[in-house]
């Protein structure tokens, strides 16, 4: 059960990577969990996962960062909207 | 008519041009109960923040951007009497003086339809996942959100 | 753009139909600083004050009624900076589903676009000189002016 | 230097008169003034230019009560509006 993890637009090319599968752990219990552990690979994805006003979707829908995880999922992370 | 039931929903994300006026017509279609329609379209301005842009690319995030768009449609028409709602945004390369996004209801009084046409474009703009990159001539660069866009969400709650 | 001296102002009343599209493509005409349009239209339904409508006549004052509609656009246009203003009444003998006025206006800003557009419906629901006879299965009979629109006019003051 | 005195709609209806010249005295000061003379022709022209939220206007724009006339004036009298 990995989790399919998609960066867009900014974040995308801050971090050089599109879109990721992650083997799930139990130690990823919520998307705020998701995010600390792949703010470990260093300054620049601490830098721009923790910037202002990033948001995170899980299975489409926006989520609060203590949503739960449990594999499976599509997990997105992008910076904020600017359509219309 | 009744609130939500009755009111028809289209979504459409698309890299090519719209026409305006086709899609007033459906808008307009096989009611003679609506009395209003209240229609926007959001045009690529060649002048943004200083300098002056020469094309833009418009990212989204395929299959959330339809559910979301979807779901503020609803969130209208719950909240509106309409008839019809449309939503189209475009994605992709795009140059000045472009058509970016068509919103448009249809219902029975004047003020609701442009409420609701307005809400969505409110919700639109701070909701959905689109992110606009800019071609400039001094290189790339991503849009940043505006300050005044989450001020005009933020009214209708 | 500067705010009266930039905006065009465009007022007709005629008998005959309109083209929405046509319209539309004088409000994005020209110019590359256009980033909104907002549009509204009138329809005439087949439905008031609980009886079928078969018919509808709008009479009008000729020489004051545009002299009204140039005086709000210009209001308009003095209070948000507008690029451009159409405004389309017809007049003369109606029926329902039939398209009765059309409002648009094209600006930089979506807020003001919209509410440019509001502000001429409301204006001109409560100030320029048109009364509309409806032909019911009962007869004629002149239409009732409504609270609901002097209230909308009123919260612009 | 005459009065052409306009009715519309409703009113017109109810008068049986669209339009008519009336000759300019000096007793006709104000619209106010104006008004009162005509309403002298008999009750279906006091119910009728009275009745709440008649409108008039001097030479094509709306005016008050108390607007001054001089002669030469296109004068109109209506009920509220209903267009749009």
């Amino acid at each position: 059960m990995n989790l399919t993890i998609l960066y867009f637009a900014r974040l995308r090319d801050e971090l050089g990577l599109g879109e990721e599968q992650l083997e799930f752990t139990p130690a990823i219990r919520t998307l705020g969990a998701l995010r600390d552990q792949l703010c470990e690979r260093g300054p620049q994805w601490r830098n721009s996962l923790r910037a202002d006003g990033i948001f995170a979707a899980v299975n489409q829908g926006i989520a609060d960062w203590d949503t739960p995880l449990q594999g499976g999922e599509e997990v997105a992370f992008f910076p904020p909207v600017t359509g219309g | 008519m009744s609130q939500s039931e009755a009111c028809h929903i289209e979504v459409m994300v698309q890299s090519a041009d719209f026409s305006q006026a086709e899609l007033y017509e459906r808008l307009r279609a096989d009611s003679p109960a609506i009395g209003a329609i209240c229609s926007f379209v959001g045009l690529m301005r060649d002048f943004n923040q200083a300098s002056e842009v020469r094309s833009m690319f418009l990212e989204h995030y395929p299959g959330m951007t339809e559910k979301v768009l979807q779901d503020i449609a609803r969130q209208a028409s719950e909240r509106w009497q309409l008839r019809r709602i449309v939503i189209l945004h475009r994605v992709g390369e795009l140059l000045p003086s472009d058509q970016i996004v068509f919103v448009g209801v249809s219902g029975t009084h004047r003020g609701e339809a442009f409420a609701a046409c307005e809400f969505i474009m409110d919700f639109l703009k701070t909701k959905a996942p689109f992110w606009k990159r800019e071609q400039t001539d001094n290189g790339q660069r991503w849009v940043d959100a505006r300050d005044s866009d989450q001020q005009a969400a933020d009214r209708w709650r």
